[in-house]
């Protein structure tokens, strides 16, 4: 297969997209060709506007199919692929035992006024996600699970009160990027409240995280949309035996 | 119309027995509490406004300085009035303000001066509550004049843009495409907020403050559209959270038409003290009986977090409850929303008939309700294709089992809040659905022993039997065991309990007095 | 299963006993003449193939070369077989060759040559019906070691690339998503094409041409994917246009499953001559008989020129003439498609019970017969998320009226031919529907007497007068006044009609000879 | 209004657009980042991948919502606007009466493969379109309709014994580009068939045209999805006042 690809409509190659948006312009002539502007901005070329309806008298929806004219070239893929190898709970037992000699403490929080536990949860709790048991399960955590609207100083208190070794905080509302805000604000709260190298992990997740992001928000590590309890404890397992690996033994015992 | 379910009589009789002997316990408790809103909720009845230059509202500042001097226990009303006649001043929130800066120390009057300050506080209090009486008058007139939706289901949307100003746009956009109901969710962190917000707000995160100018301003806009449609759009918002007391007061105030107001939603997804809630509930309710608003019950949030199936007796189990908090409140018939959802995984096999099983229950046992439908969102995807077609199904089930309020789906649930033109494509949707199918409900009839016979019976009989549970161990017991939602709430867990006070034997609230004795000579009066 | 539909019995009878009546004279019409393209399928049957270096068909080269030395009316068999013969050569397709340098000078044999000539051609054509036969056999093999869809309606699905190898990849990736028929829609050019094109194409506009060897590429990639699937997964193609008799002779030579052959789609939506498109669809449906193969006729088209409901009666009447023409060519009823669609404009009230009502009009009146049932194509719009809601209500409809073959509706059906992810959506809406709804039809029973029933009757009754006026006229003057599709096809009007003579009475073609023979044969035999 | 805007989702300025296509690329992280990528490339930043499926082993489907970086600019779009008057039926029949003095003659046909006769029906037949009564029904106009499926010579053949001023063509089938294929073949030998003074106007019609192609695909004018017959013999009327001024009077009698 070649490196280079076009989106598929029904012939290699075709480069076929559907878009639909909406302008704050009446529905009209003009509304269309500015839509097809839009389009053709966005490199979609030949563009159809196939739909088009007025959403009151100062917005028009529209549909637009057409031949978009970039290229995709997958050698320049930025993917955070998995650089750990994923490990049953026997196995992450084993590390967290041989590494750190006593219990990983996980402490986890839906964080800001967030409250969407769910995901956090299926990712804690014994109970789990898509059949793999949550970190509650593994022998060698200890899991606190302060729940949701957890206002990060809270957090922060909290981290150093038990000692956490990673913080997994949840952020599942966006609108107005809320997410990527309270995630910046804890990461600078955690540098601030802890030396470089007693800092727990920090990691976060939730549907809508870009998981290249990581760096950018100054966390350890970002877990997205359908993300399971055996890949989280993978990487905790992982995570302390590099980078953690630096920290002195016991420090957070 | 809908037609053809047949429930064991002698099963509902005995459900309906047991919900009341459940609920009675939690209703004396509430009586027996008063909570910091309360307090605050009279006392905007009473004639406080405004707040403080860092926002915090009057009443909450006069609050905590009478709680300061003299708990809660009272009741706010008599050593505020009774400081009001010492300071020689008839305005309450000049009061509250000297109280802010410290200068009032407050005091239970006693003896004549009490009397004094009751006649007082019962004075305000009632004006206050004429003023309700009026916003309800006026609704009533305007419903006259112009006219309720043409047909049911009431067709109900969403605005959540955080800006009061673009939700206005949207939402007469949305009345103008068919809404017959908006709703102004709230901003994520509201529900906490143990204070009311004031002002018109532009800055909310997945929704918009609620605050009276915030209402005032949605309903004014919408009554603007209501005569240019020639038919009544109604207004909906939030009370819930630490502050319902006085959520349900400003709705009120400001001619709100529903609200959404569960007795348990706080405590199980907001993590707020079961007695405040309880409480606050209770109160709340008594208001909204009076201003003539639709109350709507959370049952469909139970089925965000438990299994629709596994879990369906526990929504008939919460809205039997929910029946008898809002009876006791005062609430009529008609004003009692109990709400459910189409929330079952659309993967299993016949998920749809169980749908459907699940909403002719709920229509049979209820007749009279405006029964609330809530769309999907648990297993709506970013496949936004599917998640259109599932709203279309969610449609036709409202439609099949003569629900009275349709939640309006959007095809984006699972990600973002809707758009302008999520709501515009939702709303064909459903105007295809109820004009293309049309009266197709004559043509749905279960069959009698069939599948949705047989699975609306077999909900009933385990909500049934969870009900008997409930009745050994008391709801509080039942909640702190994770029977709703999945949550785990313990009765002295939760954020507001230091909000609470149990009423000493002086208590005093002239807005329960009122409402309760009026509700009182009503009852009677039907009676004879 | 779908039960509750009632229609008068005596109007049923009266309905069919009319058909007959209609459709007599043209059977009658279609015995005395014959065509090219008939005659072509005898010569592909007797193992003509192949085509010169400009691609056109060596049957094509030998029938015209035949024509214009003794003319059609004696059928080619026996001047081919006698100019083979005469030749001393015993290949067909070496003769056209010759044929066509001008080299062979062809005549009506007489006497003994003659009835050489005719044991000659006998022998070939009947050793090309048993290939076709083979075929059979090897399909009734394959359904029973990999077994049939699980369940109904079956779900059929089109490609239309325009290129074969596309198309390959495309129908194996439906059929792993859940198609059980690939229906290869043709280029719009082929219908009108009087020649059958050769080889492997990759160049077809908004479908792929039908070709001998693109027929058994495909049926070969399906084998592949029902042998990966553990079910059969059937192939469809196009026994229309000018080529009607050899497309059909190639798919049973290829084992295609399926064919849209319609009586009457060719005059209306192709402009073909109504005596040549009779006479060849009499012809091709006898092989298709034999084939094994199923016929979907083509009603759904009507309604995309016609309004669905005021024409909603010309499809009941076009299914009874297609029936009648049908079973006169000796098709069993598990052979016989009649065609079907959901077309009314939605924005129509009731527009869904309308559609019901129809389509249990046509599940009650055919109640043996694979029912075809077609999705919405003239009320879709660009607006793909109402068009792909659509298509789940057509679902719907598909299911409570137990329909047979659900033709996979495109959300982008008013904008482009389908693409791979069109396909993938269009499935998930088909199994969405049918697994949520499972066994809904359990409870749907249109409630006697009301609104479809009502509807039902009505269209059967104004079928039965609109029979009436065509037994009057006959029904070549009803087409050639617009009565189907608000199309006017005059009978010496349109393509082809240059192509068709009137039978001589020496007229000889083994094909129809063997085929009528042992059709009467076996119905005798059923009669004992 | 400004003439600066930007797409709305639900606030002022905030360029939300949806999008959805198919890749060539086995579903995972890295289609996901090549669908990320292909979403950049379009202009939209922050992209999220909100619905990725597997279409079968070779290719993904994929849900993209986002901020489109780019403005419209009202100013330059492109609009065929309506450079004539829309006229009742009488108005168009006195401009014929008083220009030509003697009926317009219109010759329609789908061309090429195309037997989609729906749409110029709605245009020519007195049925009409949209509560419009078609050009057959204007007393000063004399129509032929050709039907589906014609070939190009034929249509020039049949223009010309017609006497044909105004040509009318209709296209559906576009895959391919059949639709634009087949309208330049037609210009061409209509170019070739005609001198210029006596060439008939070369209108053309179909849902997914580009009403703005008329000059690339050499031919006098285009209408598309939704046109109304009223439209058609607006313009007609008004061509032959204008441009068809120069033809000598009575050149097609
Ligand atoms: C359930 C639900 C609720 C429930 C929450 C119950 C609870 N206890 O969690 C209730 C009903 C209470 C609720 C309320 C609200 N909700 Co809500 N809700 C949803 C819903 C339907 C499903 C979310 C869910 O449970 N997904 C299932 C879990 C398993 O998936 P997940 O969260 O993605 O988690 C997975 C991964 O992301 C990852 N993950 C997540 N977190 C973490 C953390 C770590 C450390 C790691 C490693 C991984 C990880 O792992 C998980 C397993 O794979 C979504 C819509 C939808 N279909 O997505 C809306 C949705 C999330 N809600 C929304 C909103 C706006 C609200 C409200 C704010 C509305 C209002 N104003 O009243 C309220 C208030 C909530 C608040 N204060 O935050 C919006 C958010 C819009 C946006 N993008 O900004 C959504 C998208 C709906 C919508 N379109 O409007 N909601
Ligand atoms: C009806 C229909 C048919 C009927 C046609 C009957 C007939 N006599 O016309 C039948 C069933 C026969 C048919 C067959 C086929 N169809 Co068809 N058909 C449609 C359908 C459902 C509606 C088209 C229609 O009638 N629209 C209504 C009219 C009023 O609108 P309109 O054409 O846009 O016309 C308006 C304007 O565009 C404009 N206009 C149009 N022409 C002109 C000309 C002039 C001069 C002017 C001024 C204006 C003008 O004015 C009109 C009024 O506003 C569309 C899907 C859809 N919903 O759009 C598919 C569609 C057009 N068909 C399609 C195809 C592929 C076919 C077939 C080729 C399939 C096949 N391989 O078998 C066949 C063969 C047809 C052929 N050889 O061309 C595709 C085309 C795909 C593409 N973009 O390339 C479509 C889009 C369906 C699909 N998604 O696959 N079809
Ligand atoms: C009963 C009820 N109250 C309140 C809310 C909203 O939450 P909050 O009170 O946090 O704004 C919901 C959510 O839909 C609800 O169902
Ligand atoms: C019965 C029938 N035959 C044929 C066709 C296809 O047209 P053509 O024969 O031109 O390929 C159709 C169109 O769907 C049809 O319904």
């Amino acid at each position: 297969m070649s490196d280079i690809i076009r989106p598929y409509g029904d012939t290699t190659g075709d480069g076929m997209v559907q878009l639909s948006f909406t302008l704050p312009v009446p529905h009209g002539k003009r509304a269309e060709g500015a839509a097809l502007q839009l389009a053709g901005k966005m490199g979609i070329d030949p563009a159809m506007v196939v739909h088009s309806k007025p959403l009151g008298p100062k917005f028009t929806f529209f549909v637009v199919y057409g031949r978009v004219q970039h290229l995709v070239d997958l050698r320049e893929v930025q993917v955070p692929e998995r650089d750990y190898p994923l490990l049953t709970p026997k196995e992450v037992n084993a590390v967290i035992r041989r590494r750190l000699r006593r219990k990983l403490v996980v402490v986890g929080a839906c964080i800001g006024t967030d409250a969407h536990t769910v995901g956090i949860d299926a990712i804690l709790n014994i109970k789990g996600y898509a059949g793999e048991k949550g970190l509650e399960y593994y022998r060698e955590m200890r899991v606190v699970n302060l729940g949701a609207q957890v206002a990060v100083p809270d957090l922060v208190e909290r981290a150093r009160a038990e000692r956490a070794d990673a913080v997994l905080a949840s952020q599942v509302v966006t609108q107005r990027d809320a997410h990527l805000h309270n995630v910046r604000e804890m990461a600078a709260a955690f540098r601030e409240a802890f030396p470089a190298s007693r800092r727990p992990l920090l990691v976060v997740g939730g549907p809508r995280f870009d998981e290249s992001m990581a760096a950018e928000l100054g966390v350890d590590r970002i877990f997205g949309r359908g993300t399971t309890p055996t890949e989280v404890a993978s990487y905790l397992a992982h995570a302390i035996t590099t980078k953690r690996g630096s920290v002195p033994e016991g420090a957070g015992v | 119309m809908t037609g053809g379910l047949t429930l064991d009589p002698a099963l509902v009789r005995r459900a309906r027995q047991l919900a009341d002997q459940a609920a009675r316990p939690v209703i004396e408790l509430a009586r027996r509490h008063t909570t910091v809103s309360i307090e605050r909720a009279v006392l905007r009845l009473a004639g406080v406004t405004g707040a403080d230059p860092d926002g915090i509202p009057w009443v909450n500042r006069l609050v905590d300085a009478v709680r300061a001097d003299v708990g809660l226990e009272h009741g706010v009303a008599l050593p505020v009035f009774a400081a009001l006649r010492a300071e020689g001043i008839n305005d309450l929130t000049l009061l509250a303000q000297k109280a802010a800066a410290g200068s009032i120390h407050f005091q239970i009057p006693q003896g004549r001066s009490a009397s004094v300050a009751r006649r007082a506080a019962h004075r305000a209090v009632a004006a206050g509550l004429r003023r309700i009486d009026r916003r309800r008058a006026e609704r009533e007139r305007l419903i006259q004049r112009l006219g309720d939706p043409p047909r049911r289901p009431w067709i109900y949307l969403i605005v959540a843009t955080g800006d009061i100003y673009e939700d206005i746009e949207q939402a007469q956009a949305a009345a103008r495409e068919g809404a017959d109901i908006i709703a102004v969710i709230r901003s994520t962190g509201q529900s906490l907020l143990d204070y009311v917000p004031e002002g018109a707000t532009r800055e909310g995160y997945a929704g918009t403050y609620a605050t009276q100018e915030n209402f005032r301003l949605m309903r004014a806009a919408l009554d603007r559209v209501s005569r240019e449609l020639g038919r009544y759009v109604r207004l909906t918002n939030y009370a819930s959270g630490l502050c319902m007391p006085e959520m349900a007061t400003l709705a009120g105030l400001e001619r709100v038409d529903m609200m959404l107001n569960d007795s348990m939603y706080g405590i199980l997804f907001r993590d707020i003290n079961p007695i405040r809630t309880f409480t606050d509930q209770r109160f709340s309710r008594q208001i909204h009986a009076r201003a003539g608003i639709i109350i709507n019950t959370g049952e469909d949030n139970y089925l965000t977090t438990a299994d629709a199936v596994e879990a369906a007796h526990t929504v008939t189990v919460s809205q039997l409850l929910n029946e008898v908090f809002a009876q006791e409140a005062g609430l009529a018939d008609w004003q009692i929303g109990l709400g459910h959802a189409f929330e079952i995984d659309p993967e299993l096999p016949d998920s749809f008939r169980l749908e459907l099983a699940h909403a002719l229950l709920a229509r049979t046992l209820f007749p009279r309700y405006p029964l609330k439908w809530m769309p999907p969102t648990r297993h709506m995807t970013g496949d936004i294709f599917r998640g259109y077609l599932l709203n279309g199904f969610f449609n036709l089930a409202g439609l099949l089992t003569g629900q009275s309020i349709l939640l309006v789906g959007m095809m984006t649930e699972a990600v973002i809040t809707p758009w302008l033109s999520d709501r515009d494509l939702a709303l064909q949707n459903v105007r295809y659905v109820l004009n293309a199918c049309g009266g197709l409900a004559e043509d749905f009839a279960p069959r009698p022993d069939g599948f949705i016979q047989r699975r609306a019976n077999q909900v009933l009989a385990e909500a049934v039997a969870l009900l008997e549970r409930i009745c050994d161990h008391g709801l509080l017991q039942a909640i702190a065991e994770g029977t709703f939602g999945i949550m785990k709430r313990p009765p002295d867990g939760g954020r507001g309990l230091d909000g609470v006070a149990v009423q000493a034997d002086d208590y005093y609230n002239p807005a329960t007095e009122i409402l309760e004795q009026e509700l009182a000579a009503e009852r009677e009066e039907r009676h004879e």
